[in-house]
């Protein structure tokens, strides 16, 4: 299925949940947070939460700043 | 002991520091070092999902800093809300730098949208501290609003100007109950002392140390500037006159008749 | 290392300290200290014959500290020279704060008489200070008569107003080839820094010190604005401008499109 | 024999030096100065430097002063 | 002719002066004169039932002045509408000097209130002059509401304290596209001549005039200090420079060698 | 009638203007009569034998200005002496500014040679304006030999930075009993207003008026500028507070409870 | 009947107009304005305009302000 | 005869007077003055002032200055 990662277009396959998504691109799940279509995923949610096709995520970290 | 109460935190260095802009991760470790900061800032953005990096955040917490996300870059309350909320869930804790931002020439606070993210943010149960103008009505709304914090700017974010308004500044000490950090604007030492005289309970500031040719020396020169105004605001100065008075005594000098 | 040289005298500390107008002998001993100061002013006066004391003199020998005796009190040059011969018989050493005071309500220097004490004292191998105002042209002949520093006041002594004249201090700086020491005037600890950031070698003070409400806890704040002042001019400021440039970065917030 | 001590008149025994004065005074010859006359007499030479009548004798020593 | 226009008023004096404050009616009339302003601001208030007097109104209509009234003394949306809207049934002109206030101690503003009502009355066809802060985002916001001119405060209102932030009212004139009018705070002659050499279209000014010693006096004064500072902004100003040039031509001095 | 007397000269105008620097004769005229300006300076120097050209002289004289000759360029007191006595030889008045300068770089003047020259002239009957630095002893000094004004400058010859100490200069104001005039380093318009708010009797300029853009306009501002901040200082100005003071009152808003 | 007019309470007989009001109170119509229960009665309409029982009214004129 | 005038050398017949220099070099009298080896010459002593070989003058008038 199709997603949208940080305003990019990602290919993902069906049934996915957001720790799937995670580990597809290489990230743990220590800082970093997901936002699913506008809602925060906590991270306890992370494996049980499935994707949808057309899902828009957001996935954030922290990087320098004032 | 002269501490600095924000929220449920208790902080004795009064120097709240950010992480942009430096030259590198080491640059910024040795800046932080320097400055004897407890409070770090850091943004929120998107995992570069070619080159994504945790750390600075990973760094930050095994070195016990308390971690200030801010929501900089937003300019919209949407926006802002959502990247707060990120925030939180990454980090688990509630302290949030809150930046609802006008435009980008000025990077001066939208006020009402500021004011209307605080409040859906403190009911939310974020412990905000806002960056805003130095408007003593404004300043007023956020704390009754329950900011933890006022974080009123001396001058634009980067400028260097300093204390631009410390009248201002100083109607908002006057009447202020939370904490006032002067938030954005210094340029050099002097200019976070000054702050910190007027009775300031901190000063934030970041590209004033990462910018600086020398960005560690500037840290300690910051790190001992903000001591240093805190020292000579609780000794109290003396009073500012037009004419002189002697330190030395003026009576007993040689050759003069008793 | 970052050290001053003033004659032969080499100095970790930009800091110079007066030792007037203190409670008691105690509280002088803790400011001092608590300033970190190398180097300390006394001034020369009659022995009281009721109540002689020579408590201050022997306490800063035993302590190393580096005694600048000054010519505070004299309003002509034949007292100035009698007084500046008494300190280095006294001292055996040749350091010497020049003062010539134009008048009591000022207490700003005679410029001609000055000169003129300048001219004699270095002649007879004294090393000399002067007080000043911050006349370039002033500067520039104690300079070219030979004095090991020039000290320009930024204010009355004891006013607490600061540097005044920042611009006429700036083109003494950027002229001078001795070191270039702000004597009176300072008031609080970014008085010191300011002076520090604009390049000068180093601070002398004492009312701010010792007329403050905890002297001890304000030597200890000018210590460290003096080492902040210092550090930020090393470290090179950020440099001033109008409109803001932003510390986070402006790309990668959340919603954003690519 | 009458001299005159930091602007006050002061009595003492003829052929006094300066040494015999400071000790009347009660003051050792550290951290104090005499000028004699407008003139300093240097430390080494007060045991050898007899007074006169009418001298003019200024003796200083170190005060708080900034 | 060098003109102010705001929305279709034309206007050669850009000085605004206020009614309030002055001894007597003779006094106002004398103090308005000597100002040379024509326009001139009044405030909306019910009739003292007990003591009605209409002779303000009828003096400056009468005498042609272009009256501005104000909707000083509201502290919300709501008064502030319904008093816009009396002041113009009384006149039958849509100016508007627009004022929504944060609190009677500082009489700043109330930001998000003077943004909702400009909005407002903006639709109803009032041609609106907000008292602002000078915070640029507010005053961009209510030109692009269509304001006719935004007029940010120099200081408190009647604090006479001139303009504490040149550096926001700098970014304010840079930006704007419809005059700017300093209005409050100005203490004295030369605080008015500074705002117009910053490029400030006009000043307003109630409490500098009607509280001065001599009112009369200073009304001429500040008719002369916003001229002198508007034609000093016209004429170009030199640049300021650290060292000097000289005035008088340096060759031809007698006894020099050729 | 506010005149100003300086020896036995009544002036209605006090501002002193220069002629140096301006494109032309014509222009020099121009602005010269926009300033209003009843004192005029002018340098002495050699005719050059090539092209004599006495026109500046001529007019003056015609227009009946009051010249008032200037030893500018001047570095020593002999150069000083000779240069005034030419100057009164040719215009048969003792009227004189004195300029004894410590070098071309600053263009201060050097102090205790400005001393010199002013005992000695003022002894050979010269009516001494002297420009000094603004060093409060040294203006008493020049009072106190007989100097008819004393004429602190405000910042170096020419370099438009305004009046940099105005506690020095008010320090002056406070002592002199004979007129303080500002002579050097006005800017603009609000710089003379500042002068004269501040209580001096007059101000001098050259480079402020000559080096604008616009010079004849700047003349205009300045005249206005002057009068201004004179009219200002009589009327006396409000009380300086932090916080505001409403001009419209506050009771009679529509809405409220009686 | 009773009104409020400008907060103070005032009897006026039924059926009096806003100019009988005004005429009441010893006013003319000319820079005066007039809000009936949080609306302008327009100058021309004060004649034409009958008043209500409880209604509050606003008169209000020009003073002094900054 | 050999003058120097305003640091210049300039030649003239021998006994001229000031008023003659000035002639000379195209001079009226009014706005100028003379100063000849550092003294003085008034304007009503220039008819009558001889001048001598190697006279040093300076001969000056008004410019503009400030």
């Amino acid at each position: 299925m199709q997603l949208e990662v940080n305003g990019e277009p990602k290919e993902i396959e069906a049934g996915a949940t957001v720790r799937a998504l995670l580990t597809s691109i290489g990230l743990g799940e220590t800082l970093v947070a997901v936002e699913r279509n506008g809602i925060i995923v906590p991270r306890k949610d992370h494996a049980t939460t499935p994707l949808a096709d057309g899902d828009r995520l957001e996935v954030v970290h922290f990087v320098g700043g004032g | 002991m002269d501490e600095l109460r924000i929220g449920d935190i208790t902080l004795a260095s009064r120097l709240f520091v950010g992480t942009g802009k430096y030259r590198d991760m080491e640059q910024t470790r040795a800046a932080i070092e320097a400055s004897g900061a407890q409070v770090v800032t850091v943004a929120v953005r998107r995992v570069d999902l070619a080159k994504k990096d945790a750390e600075l955040g990973r760094y930050l917490i095994e070195k016990k800093y308390t971690i200030l996300p801010n929501t900089a870059g937003c300019f919209d309350v949407e926006t802002t809300l959502r990247t707060a909320r990120l925030a939180r869930e990454m980090l688990g804790t509630p302290l949030l730098k809150l930046e609802v931002l006008g435009d980008e020439e000025t990077l001066f606070p939208d006020v009402p949208a500021t004011l209307e993210a605080a409040k859906i943010l403190v009911k939310e149960g974020f412990v905000v501290l806002p960056y805003t103008t130095d408007d003593p009505i404004t300043a007023r709304k956020l704390e009754d609003l329950g900011c933890a914090a006022v974080m009123p700017l001396a001058a634009p974010i980067g400028s260097g100007l300093g204390i631009r308004n410390p009248y201002n500044l100083e109607i908002i000490l006057t009447r202020a109950k939370v904490p006032v950090i002067v938030d954005a604007g210094v340029g050099t030492a002097s200019d976070a002392a000054i702050a910190m005289e007027m009775g300031c309970h901190g000063v934030l500031m970041n590209t004033a140390i990462a910018g600086a040719k020398d960005p560690v020396l500037m840290a300690s020169a910051m790190r001992k500037a903000v001591e240093a105004g805190r020292e000579a605001y609780r000794a109290g100065r003396i009073p500012r006159k037009l004419f002189a008075t002697a330190s030395s005594p003026l009576a007993g000098v040689i050759g003069s008749k008793q």
